[in-house]
C-alpha cells in the first residue's frame, strides 16, 4: 500500500544542512502496524511527517520516493496532496493532544471543520452526528463534543484526538508518541482503543516511540532507527528476542523489564551523532564497541538475514558473537569508553521537532 | 554568638554571596555582545547613528559653526531672517537670524542626556520593583502592582506637563518626571518574566542549598532577566527622546537649552512652517534617526534575550 | 534494624487555590484548598533507597519536596537523624541544607542558564563558605570527575546550553553531592533522557549510594525502573500512601487493588509473557472535594459497600508490606 | 475562580486606583511651590483683592476641608469654574471631550484595522524580504513623534497640495449646530478630521503591526497549527480561522490599554492641527494659569485612561475560553 525508497530529508540551518533522514526504505501493507523506534534526533518523526510533506519551513525532501497506492506523493502538487491525501488517506495523532486542538474552538467544531473541508456536501448536522458517534465508540460521552479542549483531562483529550484522526476513515494513521505524556493506566486504555478502531476501520498505523515495551505489544513489525537510517527491521518478536545490530542490542540492555528477576541496566556510552554533512561510514561507529576500521570508512548496506530480517551492519554475520558480547557489561562500559572520550566530536543538535525539550525521550 | 560576631558573620555571608563579576566576566560579556552584532545589519546602522549623535553632543561647541544664540547678519548688516540654506548657513536661519545647523548640533545634547538618563533611572526602578513584586508575591506583589496600576492610570503627557508646569521646566525636572512615569511599563513586563523564572527548578535548587532571598533575586534571577532589562533600557531611550521632544514642542521645554522639540515649537508657533521647510526638517529628521537607531539596536538585543545564543 | 535516616509523621501539605488579598476578603469561611499530600507517614533507613511511585498528581513530588522543607507542611512532623526539623529555620535549617539535597527532573531548566558549570557546582560551597577559593575549585573538579564528566577541565567553563541532556543531569548530580550530603531526593531523575543515556545515570546514582552510604528517595511513575534501583517502594494515590513494601514484593505480588492495576497496565517487553490488564474506569477524581471512605473506591474493581464508610488504615500483609485496604483488615492486626 | 469573582476583584482595584488618582490630582494642584495665588490670579491685583478671590474660591480653609469639599463637587460632576471662560468647566469640556474621543477613536480604528491585517501578513511571510521591508516601515512610523508626522502631512497635503484645511474642526465662521449628531456627521467635519486622524493612525499603527507579527509567529509555532495543516485545510483557513483568531487574543488587552494612553497623546495632535479637544484645552489653560480648567481636563483624561485599563483586563477573559483568570 505504501512504499518508501531511500528517502532523504534535509533541514537547512546556518551551520549547514542537517541530514535528518538519510536513505530510509520502508513498506507498509493494509491493516499492518510498524513501530519506528529510536532516540531523539534519529529521524523517526521526520520520516513519518515527510509522507504528508508536513516539514518545518527549513525542511525539504532532498531525495527518494514515497508511493501510496501507486501514486508518487513527492510529485503531487500541494493542492492535490492537501485535498486527497492529507487526513483523507493519512492522518496523525500528536503526542500532546491538549496542544493538538485549537483552544478557542470546541472539539466538535474542529471535527466538523475537517469533515466538511474534505466532504463539502455533508451538512453540519450530519458531520456533528458523525463526531458524536465517534466519541461514543471511543468511550467519551456524546455531548462532550461541545466542550473546549482545556476542559478535557489528558486521557480524554487523547481519545478525542483519536476521534479526530479517524473522522475520515484514513488508510494510514501516523501516531507520534501518542501515549508518552500519559500515565501508565491511561496509556494502556488508549493503546487498546487505537488497536480496536484500527481493526474496525481496517487501517494501518505507523507508531513512533522511544518505548520498546509499547512497541513490542502493539506492533507487527519494528524498524530501529539511528542517525537518520533504519539500522534493523524485522517482525516484533525477532527484534525483541533475537536482535542483531549492536545498537538494538544496546537499547535492549538499557531498557528495564518489569518481569526480569534481576537485570543489570547497561547504558550505551557517547552522545547522539552529529547529522550536519556527516562523513561516510556507519553513524553508530563512535559509540559501537565492535566498530572496526571498515565501519568508520564504508557506509554499511542493508542485508537480509532470514525471512524479512534486514540489518545494516558490516559484522552482521557474526551475530552470535555480537549477542554474547553485548550482554556483558564490560563491553560497553570499559574505563576509556566513558562519556569523556566523545568530547572532541562537534555536537550540534538537529533541528527536528521531536527535539523539543518537554517530550519524554 | 555576640552581636559583633553575628554582625561580621552576616556581613561575611552577604559578601560571600554577591558574585561580584570579575573583569574576565565583564570582558567576556562585552565581547559576546559585540560578537552578536556582527551578523545584524540593522543593529550596525543603529550603532553608527547613535555614535555620531554622541560625538555631536560631546563636541557640540567645537563642531557648531556659530553660537546658536547669536543673530547672524548678512553683508549689509541686516539680520538674516528666515534665510534659506546657503553656503555659510547650510541649514538656513530662524526668524531671529540664528543658525539652524548649530541649534541642531546642540539639540543632540539635550536629547542624549534626557534619553539616556531617563532610560537608566526608569529601568533601574522598574527592574527592582519587578524583582521584589515578582519574587515575594502575595501582599507585596499586590501593593506594588496597584502602584503600577495607578501610574498607568495617569495620562502620560498631560501629567508630565502639569508636573513640569508646577516644578518648572529645568532639564533635571524633565528627566525626573519622564523616568518617574516610564518605569511602569518595564515593571509590569519584567515582573511577569521574574514570575516565570522564579518557577524554574534552578531556583528551587538554590533553595535546596540554603541560598538567601537576596542571593536568589540578585545572583540567580537578575542575570536571567538582564537581557529583557537591557531591551527595555534601549526602548526607554527611544521613548524618553520622543517625550522630551513632545514636551518641548508643547512649549514646556527647558528654555536655557536648545532642544529639537523647542526648535519645532518655535517654527510652528511663528507659522514659519508654511514655507520655511528648512527650519522644520533637520530637527524632525534628527529625532526620527536617533529613535530609529535605538529601535534597531533594541530589535537585535531581543535575540540576546535567548541565552542559547550567548556563546 | 539500622536507625532511621528520615521520617515523616502524618505530613499534610495543602495549596490554597487563590490566596491573594481581595479573594481572601471575599471568600466567606473556609478557602478552597488542594490537599496535595494528605497525611503520609514514612520511614527511610540509613543507606536505604526508597522508591515513591504513583500517577501524576498523586502528590509524590510534593511529599519529596516537603520532607526537604522546600514546601511548607500544613500539619505533621518531619524527623532527620532522629531530630525534628519541621519548623526549624535560619541557622539550624542551614546545617540540614548541607545534609539533604535534591536532583531535579528537567535537565533543561534545573541549571541556571547564565552560570557556567564550575560556578554552578561551586555555589553550594560558596554559600556555606567551606574552604578557600582554591580548595573549592579543586573539590568541584573532583566532583565532576566522580559523576563521569571526565576530563573535568573540558566541562568546567561550559554553559548548560552547550551540553547534552545526559551531561546536564550529571552536572545537577555533581551540584547535589559536592557538599557530601547523607540524604538525596531524586525527582524523576531520568524520565526526560534518552533510554540509552538513562541507564548510565541510574548506574551513577547507584554507585554513588554504594560508596558513600547515602540514603535516597527516588520519585518516579515508572515501576519497572524503581524495581531495579530501590530496596523498598511506596505507592501513592491522591495524597496518601496505599501500599509500602520490599520492591520485588510490590511488583511480583501487589496486594492493594490500585497497585495491582498499576503493575498490570505496565507494558511488558518480552513477547512470550502476556498480561491481562485491570482497566480502571473514570479519571482521577478532583482532589478538592474528596469522596468519603476509601479514595480509590470509585475506581476500584473490588469495591465493596464498607469501602465508602470510612478511610481504611494501613494494614500489615505478608511479605513485610502494608496496604491501605479493608480486604486485609480481619486477617491481620492494624499496623499504625 | 469564577468569572464574576474575577470581574468583582478587578472592579475593586478600579475603585482603588480611581480614588488614588483623584487624591494625587488634588495634592498636585494644591501643594505647589510658592503661594497658590501666584498660580492662577491675574497679576497686578492688590493684596486685599487677592485675599478676596482666595476666599471666593474657598482656598483658605484647611486642606482636609477642601479635600472633602472637592470630592463632593466631583461626585456631582461639578469641576469648578474656569477663570478664562468665566463659566463652568464641565460645560466647556463636554463638547471638547467628544471632539477628542472622535479624533482618537477614528485614528485608532484606522491604525488597528490596518495594523492587525498588515501584522498578520508579516507574521505569515516570516523570513522573506517583504517581512524585512514591513518591519522597517513599522519602525520608521514608531520612531517619529506625532507632531513630526503632523507637520510633514501639513506641509505636503495642506501647504503644497492644499487638499485639506490647516486646522480647526469646522470652516471658520460656520456656526456649530446644536444637536450632537449633525455636528459630527457633516462632511465639513470629516474634511477637517482627515489630517489629524491620519496623523494619529500612522503614529499608533506601528504597535499593532509589531505586536501582531510576534503574536502570529508564536501561534504559528504551536502544535495545533501543524495538525490543522495535516488536516488538509486551505492555508486561508489555517491563517484566518485559526492563526489570526488566536493571535487577536493578546491584542484585545493592548487595544484597550493603548486607547487609554492615546488620550494623553491627543495633546500633541490637537496642538498641531488646533483641534478644539480636551488636550489642547489643557495645554492652553496651563499656559494661562487657569488651574480649574487644567485640572478638569486632566481629570476627564485620567478617567478615560483608567476605564480603558479596566476594560483591557475584562476583554481578555471574554475572548479566551480557557482563561478562568488567575
Amino acid at each position: 500500500m505504501l512504499t518508501i525508497e531511500n528517502l532523504e530529508v534535509h533541514y537547512t540551518t546556518d551551520e549547514g544542512d542537517v541530514r535528518a533522514v538519510d536513505g530510509v526504505n520502508l513498506e507498509l501493507d493494509r491493516n499492518e502496524t510498524i513501530g519506528l523506534v529510536g532516540e531523539s534526533g534519529c529521524g523517526k518523526t521526520t520520516t513519518a511527517k515527510a509522507i504528508i510533506r508536513l516539514l518545518a519551513t527549513n525542511g525539504r525532501i532532498a531525495g527518494g520516493s514515497i508511493r501510496f497506492e501507486g501514486t508518487e506523493l513527492t510529485a503531487l502538487s500541494d493542492r492535490d496532496l492537501r485535498r486527497d491525501i492529507r487526513w483523507n488517506e493519512v492522518s496523525m495523532i500528536p503526542q500532546n493532544a491538549m496542544n493538538g486542538f485549537d483552544p478557542v474552538y470546541t472539539v466538535g467544531q474542529q471535527i466538523v471543520e475537517v469533515i466538511r473541508a474534505h466532504e463539502p456536501d455533508t451538512t453540519k448536522r450530519d458531520a456533528m452526528r458523525r463526531a458524536r458517534d465517534l466519541f461514543e465508540e471511543l468511550g467519551i460521552e456524546g455531548d462532550r463534543i461541545d466542550d473546549y479542549p482545556h476542559q478535557f483531562s489528558g486521557g480524554m483529550a487523547q481519545r478525542a484526538m483519536v476521534a479526530l484522526a479517524l473522522s475520515l476513515g484514513p488508510s494510514i494513521v501516523l501516531a507520534d508518541e501518542p501515549t508518552t505524556a500519559l500515565d501508565v493506566v491511561i496509556q494502556d486504555q488508549i493503546l487498546q482503543v487505537i488497536s480496536d478502531m484500527q481493526d474496525e476501520l481496517d487501517s494501518s498505523m505507523i507508531l513512533i516511540t522511544h518505548d520498546m515495551s509499547v512497541v513490542s505489544e502493539t506492533c507487527d513489525y519494528i524498524a530501529v532507527m539511528y542517525g537518520g537510517r533504519i539500522v534493523e527491521y524485522a517482525d516484533a518478536r525477532t527484534i525483541i528476542q533475537n536482535p542483531c545490530h549492536p545498537y538494538t542490542l544496546g537499547l535492549r540492555n538499557s531498557f528495564p523489564d518489569i518481569t526480569a528477576e534481576s537485570q543489570e541496566l547497561i547504558s550505551i556510552p557517547g552522545v547522539p551523532p552529529n547529522l550536519i554533512d556527516p562523513d561516510e561510514g556507519c553513524k553508530f561507529a563512535p559509540r559501537c564497541p565492535f566498530a572496526q576500521d571498515e565501519c568508520w570508512e564504508v557506509t554499511p548496506t542493508p542485508e537480509e538475514f532470514g525471512e524479512g530480517h534486514i540489518v545494516e551492519c558490516h559484522r552482521a554475520e557474526e551475530v552470535d558473537m555480537l549477542q554474547t558480547e553485548a550482554a556483558k557489561r564490560e563491553t560497553w562500559v570499559g574505563e576509556e569508553r566513558d562519556v569523556g572520550v566523545q568530547r572532541d566530536q562537534r555536537r550540534v543538535r538537529p533541528v527536528e521537532t521531536e527535539q523539543d525539550s518537554n517530550s519524554h525521550e | 554568638m555576640s552581636v559583633k560576631e553575628r554582625l561580621s558573620d552576616a556581613r561575611g555571608r552577604l559578601m560571600g554571596e554577591i558574585a561580584i563579576p570579575s573583569e574576565a566576566q565583564i570582558l567576556e560579556f562585552v565581547r559576546g555582545t559585540l560578537q552578536l552584532f556582527r551578523g545584524e545589519r540593522m543593529a550596525q546602522i543603529g550603532v553608527l547613528i547613535i555614535l555620531s549623535f554622541i560625538l555631536l553632543g560631546l563636541f557640540a561647541p567645537a563642531l557648531a559653526p556659530y553660537d546658536p544664540g547669536d543673530m547672524n547678519r548678512g553683508e549689509e548688516g541686516e539680520i538674516l531672517r528666515l534665510a534659506g540654506p546657503s553656503a555659510d548657513h547650510p541649514f538656513g536661519t530662524t526668524n531671529l537670524g540664528r543658525d539652524i545647523l548649530s541649534q541642531v548640533i546642540f539639540g543632540a545634547r539635550v536629547s542624549l542626556i534626557v534619553g539616556i538618563t531617563a532610560a537608566l533611572v526608569s529601568t533601574f526602578i522598574g527592574t527592582n520593583v519587578a524583582l521584589v513584586a515578582g519574587y515575594y508575591g502575595g501582599k507585596t506583589d499586590d501593593i506594588l502592582m496597584r502602584v503600577v496600576d495607578i501610574a498607568y492610570g495617569l495620562p502620560f503627557l498631560p501629567f508630565v506637563i502639569v508636573l513640569v508646569f508646577i516644578f518648572g521646566a529645568g532639564l533635571i525636572n524633565i528627566i525626573l518626571v519622564i523616568s518617574l512615569l516610564m518605569w511602569r511599563s518595564s515593571a509590569r513586563v519584567i515582573r511577569s518574566e521574574v514570575l516565570s523564572q522564579k518557577g524554574r527548578p534552578y531556583i528551587e535548587s538554590a533553595d535546596a542549598i540554603g541560598a538567601s532571598d537576596f542571593r536568589k533575586m540578585y545572583v540567580h534571577i537578575l542575570p536571567n532577566i538582564l537581557p529583557l532589562t537591557v531591551l527595555y533600557m534601549a526602548f526607554g531611550v527611544a521613548w524618553a527622546v520622543i517625550y522630551e521632544a513632545s514636551i518641548a514642542f508643547l512649549g514646556f521645554g527647558d528654555p536655557s537649552m536648545y532642544s529639537w522639540g523647542t526648535m519645532m515649537y518655535e517654527a510652528y508657533a511663528t507659522g514659519a512652517i508654511r514655507f520655511a521647510y528648512w527650519w522644520v526638517i533637520p530637527p524632525g529628521v534628527c529625532i526620527m534617526l536617533m529613535v530609529m537607531s535605538v529601535f534597531f539596536i533594541g530589535r537585535s538585543l531581543e535575540k540576546l534575550t535567548n541565552p542559547d545564543l550567548r556563546h | 534494624m539500622s536507625n532511621i535516616k528520615i521520617a515523616a509523621e502524618d505530613v499534610k501539605t495543602h495549596f490554597a487555590v487563590d490566596d491573594d488579598l481581595i479573594s481572601r476578603m471575599f471568600s466567606r469561611g473556609q478557602r478552597e484548598v488542594v490537599k496535595a499530600v494528605d497525611g503520609v507517614s514514612l520511614q527511610i533507613h540509613e543507606g536505604e533507597s526508597f522508591g515513591l511511585a504513583g500517577e501524576s498528581g498523586c502528590g509524590k513530588t510534593t511529599l519529596g519536596k516537603t520532607i526537604l522543607r522546600l514546601r511548607e507542611p500544613a500539619e505533621g512532623k518531619i524527623y532527620f537523624d532522629g531530630e525534628e526539623i519541621t519548623d526549624k529555620s535560619g541557622d539550624e535549617l542551614y546545617e540540614f541544607r548541607c545534609e539533604a539535597q535534591i536532583i531535579h527532573q528537567d535537565p533543561y531548566t534545573s541549571l541556571n542558564p547564565q552560570f557556567r558549570v564550575l560556578q554552578w557546582v561551586r555555589e553550594p560551597l560558596k554559600v556555606h563558605r567551606i574552604g578557600s577559593a582554591r580548595e573549592q575549585i579543586a573539590k568541584v573538579h573532583n566532583t565532576l570527575e566522580r559523576v563521569g564528566l571526565r576530563p573535568a577541565s573540558a566541562y568546567a567553563d561550559k554553559y548548560p546550553s552547550e551540553l547534552s541532556g545526559g551531561e546536564r543531569q550529571r552536572v545537577g548530580i555533581a551540584r547535589a553531592i559536592v557538599l557530601d550530603p547523607s540524604f538525596i531526593v531524586s525527582d524523576e531523575p531520568v524520565s526526560m533522557l534518552d533510554v540509552s543515556i538513562r541507564a548510565g545515570i541510574i548506574d551513577l546514582l547507584q554507585r554513588l549510594q554504594d560508596n558513600t552510604g547515602m540514603s535516597a528517595l527516588f520519585i518516579s511513575h515508572d515501576l519497572s525502573l524503581l524495581k531495579h534501583i530501590c530496596d523498598r517502594i511506596g505507592v501513592m494515590y491522591l495524597g496518601k500512601l496505599v501500599e509500602v513494601g520490599p520492591a520485588d514484593q510490590i511488583i511480583n505480588n501487589p496486594r492493594h487493588p490500585y497497585t495491582q492495576a498499576l503493575v498490570s497496565s505496565t507494558p511488558i517487553i518480552n513477547p512470550d509473557v502476556d498480561r491481562d490488564p485491570i482497566t480502571l474506569e473514570g479519571d482521577v477524581p478532583d482532589p478538592i472535594d474528596l469522596p468519603p471512605g476509601c479514595r480509590f473506591a470509585p475506581r476500584c474493581p473490588k469495591m465493596m459497600q464498607e469501602c465508602t464508610v470510612e478511610e481504611p488504615q494501613m494494614y500489615d500483609v505478608e511479605g513485610g508490606s502494608e496496604a491501605r485496604c479493608i480486604l486485609y483488615e480481619e486477617s491481620h492486626g492494624k499496623s499504625q | 475562580m469564577s468569572m464574576q469573582r474575577f470581574i468583582l476583584r478587578r472592579f475593586v482595584y478600579l475603585l482603588f486606583t480611581y480614588w488614588a488618582f483623584i487624591t494625587i490630582l488634588f495634592i498636585m494642584f494644591r501643594i505647589t511651590p510658592g503661594d497658590p495665588t501666584t498660580l492662577y490670579v491675574v497679576e497686578g491685583m492688590t493684596k486685599a483683592e487677592r485675599l478676596a478671590t482666595l476666599q471666593r474660591y474657598g482656598l483658605t480653609e484647611p486642606l482636609h476641608v477642601q479635600y472633602i469639599q472637592y470630592i463632593g463637587d466631583l461626585l456631582q460632576g461639578d469641576l469648578g469654574e474656569s477663570y478664562r471662560y468665566n463659566a463652568m468647566v464641565s460645560d466647556i469640556l463636554v463638547v471638547k471631550f467628544w471632539n477628542t474621543i472622535f479624533l482618537m477613536g477614528t485614528s485608532l480604528t484606522i491604525a488597528y484595522s490596518i495594523g492587525i491585517m498588515f501584522g498578520a501578513y508579516l507574521g505569515w511571510v516570516r523570513g522573506t524580504v517583504q517581512e524585512k521591508l514591513g518591519l522597517f516601515i513599522g519602525l520608521v512610523f514608531r520612531s517619529s513623534p506625532e507632531f513630526w508626522i503632523g507637520i510633514v502631512l501639513l506641509s505636503v497635503f495642506v501647504f503644497e497640495l492644499g487638499w485639506f484645511p490647516w486646522g480647526g474642526i469646522k470652516a471658520i465662521g460656520a456656526e456649530t449646530s446644536a444637536d450632537f449628531f449633525s455636528r459630527y456627521l457633516s462632511t465639513s467635519f470629516l474634511y477637517h478630521l482627515a489630517m489629524p486622524a491620519l496623523t494619529g493612525a500612522i503614529y499608533y499603527m506601528a504597535q499593532p503591526i509589531l505586536l501582531m507579527r510576534s503574536s502570529m509567529i508564536n501561534v504559528l509555532n504551536s502544535d495545533f497549527i501543524e495538525i490543522k495543516q495535516a488536516e488538509g485545510l486551505s492555508s486561508f483557513q489555517v491563517i484566518y480561522k485559526h492563526a489570526v483568531r488566536n493571535s487577536i487574543l493578546p491584542m484585545a488587552t493592548v487595544i484597550a490599554l493603548v486607547a487609554g494612553m492615546s488620550i494623553g497623546g491627543s495633546l500633541v495632535i490637537e496642538t498641531v492641527f488646533s483641534w478644539p479637544g480636551m488636550g489642547r484645552e489643557m495645554v492652553e489653560s496651563v499656559h494661562h494659569n487657569d488651574y480649574p480648567m487644567a485640572m478638569g481636563a486632566f481629570f476627564l483624561m485620567g478617567s478615560v485612561v483608567i476605564l480603558m485599563n479596566f476594560l483591557a483586563d475584562i476583554a481578555y477573559v471574554y475572548l479566551d475560553p480557557r482563561v478562568r483568570y488567575d
